[in-house]
């Protein structure tokens, strides 16, 4: 039932409202106002509280389930992380508050740029980036600009391995760029020899993430950075995967010039049914000058430090602010939250039990006849398994085995990504998962493997204990039904 | 170690089955000399307790006493059970319901989202949410040229009025992609789009215009006669619409003859805190035949396996996750959250809800002004009718003006001097259904003695 | 699995305590020292989330269900009131904070125990007991300490109603009286002779609530008061099925002595799984003097009015504290807060549409060929329907309904009580609940009448869509497992 | 018509299926003479709005900078997930678990509630709590005189070191038995009890011997001797304890050779705001052989139908809503909820947090003493160890000393004066592991300023 479906005319939850003060008209013309009420619900107060409990516990969360979830780093969202952004000084602090109202907020993000940078061995952060995807629009754009005040205006290719997120080449296009795919190696690496053809003076800047997507550590990372730099092209890195590396290797160490991290990924942020996320960029010493705006600042001053915004004034050559504000407050608030609680021995944990996590499972899985994408290699943060025999044999596939893990209890791993890796599931348990946790899973997929074999409708039906079976998605595209149509009759 | 549950045994036992000897060992494969030490900038971990005592001390250095501050982020009540819901883990903690069987809370509740947005501007349909205004401005700028199939242009023609960060962040986002935005002045009585003054642009090929609705000085654009011009110019009409004033205002969907063809906005007053800017949502809509050149997540009904009733991410051909370089925008982790908070919000207002406080926004304002007439040397800057913001024309630097009040605690409103040294006298100050009669004497016997000191 | 189950030895949640700055031992003596760790739960912080969310979705809740659970009055728990009973200022106060911290505080019970006063009609409001059992015990201790007062000391017997709810004669006994029951008449009002054969010089009181657990209005309550008054008893209303007469009529008016009200049921505080619930008590003027401390009062001064806690020294003849500190303060800000949302109006209409809704349910099931218990009565809040003939002719009992309608998604009612009804349910649904709520519970139940004589193995077998089947009540007894008993073996 | 959801289409329909014409007919069974009019002293509502403005100025009016009050409710440290989890609609609106089936989730709380506080009291059982710890304890005090079989007396022996509010409430709530509790000194100079005194009630016929631990003045009594003292004596020994001071402490399972028979205790200090006073939640453990003498509910563990594990109520029979007046008590609401978040407290302190929590309590106690005993004319009152509370003899009255440090916007403890005229020059001053070193500093100079001045 809709929200809508529970409505009656004229309800509402009247303790929610004020009563008018004010005659309705004003100064408003007649000819702009609204004729027709919009057609919101009207529902009682304990009808809505009824209405999304019920609807939140038809979801999968973190709090309710393990999300094996490759390439977003399902992991635990502190509490208390949560509850500091909450606190009215900063929930109810304007985004164009004066500094003298802002020095406790802007403490907080200077010291998360600090923070950040220690991690990435980078020069410079940019907090307002909104999500990885934006970070990278920010990275790529700066990559751009850069060049262009170089004068510097044939390069008008990306590089982008074929194992990327989508996101990688989407936002190159929308950056004015031309992508250019690079061959990912049988081992999972790229494959150097296909860089070298595709590299040249077009050539603006190379895209990757290490680990990749294939859940490996590039190793000839440095040979790739040289080919690249040597070429006049500079080096993105894509964050989002960081939690594998935290405190191990630094991006800035490999040699990139500008990176992203996905806050919401790694410094465990909720990600909230899709968002809202963060993604920071961090700059090497040839992007400085471009950091989008706004930056915390500091200044020194008689009565102590004062943070402040630094923007196109201070940074003239900067690409400028990408939104109307400053960014995702309240998730910079939250991270910083955790980098305090984790401290820099816990962020180095991170990398470290993620991935001990990770490989623990890969062994596991593959010592019970599953078939990993990159069996000689380490496992980083994640890894692959691939579902092609089962598929060619027992006629189920990836999204089978996705589904029916659905019916244990447990989210589903990520499905059909990377591309290149036919009938995969993509892995990650992250490290504040239990040795349990990851058990009962491997439990589970070990068991379905052996549905798999016997009775494969289990697979091919699942799920069954949802409050949905497999949905329609062919129907759902050609017949859209992307509003509520039965219309409201009152006036106002 | 804070959020790692690993035992010793734990440890061991994995590193056994792993078959090596040690965590460390695990990173064999990254070049040595790329190893790093110890984190420098970070210090050490705090506990919880520590952690709220320290943010509690920050938090506290930014409260403000009374505020009068609008200017894209506005202050309204936020019903207690809208949190308490949000906040909810199941809501909180799930991924992108890329699982729609396990994901159906969130799914059918960004569907009543795509409703009731849909509604209240009256267009067709509607998407998950981008990021904020200012970006979902830009997505729509990049949305229309794609659309506009009869004019090719790469041109965009806006109204001066617009929200100047909203202006500037659509150019540095849309730059990239040789997409130009010719901006119109503001009629410098009227605060608003001189319909005399667009005849210059008549045969001019813009491939949009853009219309903000109120706009940035907080006037209402005579929108039927802009919708209705660009229409006949073959451009396509994009709103900017602030939500809450469209339970008074007549909705996008309804300009002139045919409406809106895409309306975006800033969600933030639908139940989001001011948070110092984000995170927000900006909404977009659009009528039907537009739909699959909207970027974003979108949510469709449909059928289970057994003919219920489900709901799943849709048309994601669309996406980069699917299309990859082929796709509408690179957009993809969203503003879920807050679109549940908008959801529950719109749910709780009501029509009747969502109406009241557009008109205490607006009868607040009016009062505010009123009174603040009254005050020497204080004026109103523009002519044509507001909704809940105003420009008031000052004795004084606003600069010194907002100063002063600040140090009773009062945030007046919006230095116009760092949007135009024309303006640098006025300020706009903004009132919503929050303040109360005595808190807008407040602010005028503040602004009195400031202006009179 | 118990959250002990999960656990592992030496994992801990690290973030939740202090890094010890004192060496352990202090000035502790050895022998006092604890010699073997506790043996609470081992679990990381993520476990514990993840446990208690999915413990809590085996609840059914006002949030999540219906729940016509008669005597109950389970309506919406405002979210508003949760919220502002959770401010700092309230929240970190505390109970012996000095006046000049707790004006606050202490301005919203003042209030409130006006708001009570007028509500029932009392001269005088204590605040502090802590549930409605609590508050009776107050109350009859009043009763007691004014016969005291009166060396009034033969009398030694309380009366009370069969149809009355257990802590009434639990009470009675607890401050020393013998409890002597008065039948109820066939059409649900107190049986006028048989209480004039009961009362007498031995009579201390008479417990009753108005309207009854019968689900009427008993219409002779100006007989019965005079009755017991005559004979110099006093009459103790148990007011924790105020919602049935909010504004309609005060037991004051009633010539009542004395009442408590459950907060927690007539003013929407939560119930908490159990509790805490609030039972403050009002009295007339012959008890004034006895009411248990502290109360709340309000003296001029020069700078305004002040607030201040009343105890013993005012009041020489109270029956003193009940509890260590003032009761359950964080109940009665939300109570407080209920009262200012509602207001006089609200509270009126409290009233009248708890018994418009129960008035309704109980035609509609009465047309669909449901038994009435007074078929010839008004419903007040709350109704009885009796399924004797069921449980004859079909072999399906009261119980069997209920358990029925779990599967329905609907709360039960109240089953067997009160006890004089046969294979009774009483229901209660509340002014908080819509129209569509009220048809869907007669739907469902009128579907399991249909079920009763068609396929009863669906009611005797039900619940059959809950984590658990019927539970053996009597293994539990016989096999009392109370504790967890596997024992932890690490030392401090 | 706030949290009434009825349309006036509604209420016609169901007046018509009635059978009625309005809503004041349903009344008429109501002798007309009794009915009320509109109430006086109740004012209009208002909205949450204004609600949440109107508490927020009353809540800020009671803010105190820094507080050492203890004297039966200490400020701790609560994990954020505890009341996150504790506000889910799930537990927080859910009612009495008696329908078992729809009720799993606070069952199977409770029982892990009764094996967590057993375990922390080392005691055989546990109930699923009372309201509070002096009613636990009045409580404890009636069901030690229906338990002890073999002496049959109404006579109870306590400790005079236990809280005055513990002494006075269950006097006021067992005297209607006739039930008379009888007081045993504390040592002046120890500040507990004196062995050698205890040889006065000898021979003498008592139900129990009640015990604090730590007693009101925050010593330790010597709890062996007196727990073999009282087992010869043929009393029960009922202990009231801190349940955190437990972590660090011998609890009273294990006390002299055969251990306290009944445990109660404030419940408060695991994981329940300070909050006025309450809602707080008694807990009570006992012996095995005593569980059906203990009042309130109790959860056991069973199977279902189908053998699968469950968790139902248990031993109803004696409750009142079955036995009447034949019940143990008249308990029938309890505090669940604050049973919740005492459950999930400890989950997350586990056996090393609240170890580290005692410790650090003690330690800052001890701390604090050592500054403060620098200061010229106070003293240590009393000479028993003590947990995390102690008495300061000052060189003033206390009020007076208290006063003066109210106005820095601390508060430094509770005045004994208001306990005993002896005492007048004596505070009783708590540290928890939420003050840090500047705390106490900050507390140890404005003691120092109110000693001088
Ligand atoms: C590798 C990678 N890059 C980029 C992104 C995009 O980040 P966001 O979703 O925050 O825009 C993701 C997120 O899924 C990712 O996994
Ligand atoms: C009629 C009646 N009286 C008294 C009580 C006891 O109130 P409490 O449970 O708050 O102690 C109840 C509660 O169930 C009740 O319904």
């Amino acid at each position: 039932m809709l929200i809508y479906e529970i409505g009656a005319s004229g309800r509402s939850a009247r303790a929610q409202y004020p009563v008018t003060q004010y005659p309705a008209a004003g100064e408003i013309p007649e000819a702009l106002r609204r004729k027709v009420p919009a057609g919101l619900p009207e529902v009682s107060e304990l009808q809505v509280v009824r209405h999304y409990t019920n609807l939140s516990q038809k979801n999968f969360a973190i709090d309710t389930q393990f999300y094996p979830l490759g390439s977003c780093t399902m992991k635990y969202n502190p509490r208390g992380a949560h509850k500091v952004a909450g606190l009215a000084g900063f929930l109810n602090r304007h985004p164009l508050a004066p500094e003298q109202f802002s020095q406790g907020f802007l403490s907080c993000l200077f010291e998360l740029q600090e923070y950040l940078k220690d991690v990435t061995g980078m020069r410079a952060v940019s907090l307002t980036p909104m999500a990885g995807a934006q970070g990278e629009f920010a990275g790529v754009a700066m990559i751009r600009a850069y060049h262009e005040k170089n004068g510097d205006t044939q390069r008008t290719e990306i590089l982008i391995p074929t194992a990327a997120h989508g996101t990688n080449p989407a936002t190159a296009v929308m950056c004015g760029y031309q992508v250019r795919e690079v061959a990912v190696g049988k081992d999972g690496d790229v494959d150097i020899e296909a860089l070298r053809a595709a590299v040249g003076p077009q050539t603006a800047g190379l895209m990757m993430t290490n680990p990749s997507t294939c859940g490996v550590f590039e190793r000839k990372i440095q040979e790739i950075a040289d080919l690249v730099h040597e070429a006049g092209g500079l080096l993105y890195y894509d964050g989002a995967n960081l939690n594998a590396i935290l405190g191990k290797v630094k991006p800035g160490d490999m040699g990139f010039d500008v990176l992203h991290m996905n806050l919401h990924k790694t410094f465990a942020t909720p990600h909230g049914g899709g968002g809202p996320g963060s993604g920071p960029v961090g700059v090497g010493p040839r992007l400085e000058p471009f950091v989008p705006t706004p930056i915390v600042g500091k200044r020194q001053t008689a009565d102590g430090d004062v943070y402040y915004w630094r923007d196109k004034t201070e940074i003239p050559d900067s690409i400028g602010n990408l939104s109307a504000f400053m960014g995702n407050a309240g998730i910079l608030i939250r991270a910083y939250a955790y980098a305090r609680l984790l401290g820099k021995e816990g962020m180095n944990r991170v990398g470290e039990y993620a991935t001990l996590n990770a490989n623990y499972m890969a062994r596991r899985l593959e010592q019970a006849g599953f078939k990993l994408a990159y069996p000689e290699r380490r496992a980083t943060h994640e890894f692959i398994i691939t579902m092609s025999r089962e598929a060619k044999e027992l006629g189920v596939n990836a999204m089978d085995f996705a589904k029916r893990l659905l019916d244990y209890g447990y989210h589903a791993p990520t499905t059909y990504f990377p591309l290149l890796i036919p009938e995969c599931l993509l892995i990650e348990p992250t490290e504040t998962e239990s040795k349990e946790e990851l058990d009962g899973f491997c439990d589970a997929l070990i068991s379905i493997l052996a549905e798999a074999r016997e009775t494969p409708e289990l697979l091919t039906n699942a799920p069954v204990t949802l409050p949905v079976k497999r949905l329609d998605d062919v129907k759902a595209a050609r017949d859209l039904d992307l509003v509520w149509k039965q219309s409201s009759s009152r006036t106002i | 170690m804070p959020f790692v549950p690993h035992t010793a045994d734990d440890e061991q036992q994995m590193l056994a089955t792993i078959g090596v000897s040690s965590i460390e060992a695990l990173f064999d494969e990254i070049p040595k000399a790329l190893r790093s030490g110890v984190l420098k900038q970070t210090p050490t971990g705090i506990s919880e307790m520590d952690l709220l005592r320290l943010m509690g001390e920050r938090a506290k250095q930014d409260q403000v006493r009374l505020s009068f501050l609008g200017a894209g982020a506005y202050h309204h009540h936020i019903p207690s059970a809208v949190w308490d819901l949000v906040g909810r883990g199941e809501f909180m903690t799930a991924y992108t319901p890329y699982q729609a069987e396990a994901s159906q809370g969130t799914l059918q509740l960004i569907y009543e989202f795509q409703t009731m947005i849909s509604r209240l501007t009256a267009m067709e349909v509607a998407n998950a949410s981008v990021y904020e205004g200012a970006s979902a401005m830009a997505e729509a700028i990049l949305m229309a040229v794609r659309a506009n199939r009869k004019s090719k242009s790469h041109r965009i023609l806006c109204a001066g009025s617009v929200h100047p960060n909203y202006l500037s962040a659509c150019r540095n986002i849309v730059r990239n992609q040789n997409l130009h935005i010719d901006v119109v002045d503001t009629g410098d009585q009227s605060g608003t789009l001189d319909m005399a003054q667009m005849a210059v642009y008549e045969g001019q090929d813009y491939a949009a215009l853009v219309v903000p609705y109120p706009n940035f000085f907080g006037a209402l654009e005579d929108v039927d006669a802009l919708t209705d011009w660009a229409a006949a110019q073959g451009m396509l009409v994009i709103a900017v619409v602030n939500p809450v004033a469209l339970a008074l205002l007549k909705p996008p969907g309804e300009w002139g003859a045919q409406g809106a063809d895409i309306v975006v906005g800033e969600g933030q007053p639908l139940g989001v805190p001011l948070s110092s800017g984000g995170p927000y949502l900006g909404f977009m809509c659009c009528k039907q035949a537009l739909v699959r050149q909207m970027p974003g997540r979108i949510i469709g009904r449909t059928n289970d396996l057994d003919g219920k009733t489900g709901f799943t991410l849709t048309l994601q051909a669309r996406e980069q996750h699917i299309r990859r370089a082929k796709a509408t925008s690179n957009i993809c982790t969203n503003q879920g959250l807050l679109v549940t908070a908008a959801t529950i919000h719109m749910s709780l207002l009501g029509d009747q809800g969502l109406y009241a406080v557009a008109c205490d926004c607006h009868g607040g304002m009016m009062n505010l002004l009123n009174k603040a007439l009254g005050i020497p040397g204080v004026s109103r800057r523009f002519s044509a009718a507001v909704f809940h913001e105003v420009v008031l024309r000052l004795p004084k630097p606003a600069a010194a003006v907002l100063a002063t009040m600040a140090g009773d605690g009062i945030l007046g409103g919006y230095d116009l001097g760092l949007v135009s040294p024309a303006l640098a006298d006025c300020m706009l100050t903004n009132v919503t259904e929050t303040k109360n009669e005595a808190d807008i004497d407040a602010f005028v016997s503040s602004l009195r003695r400031a202006c009179e000191g």
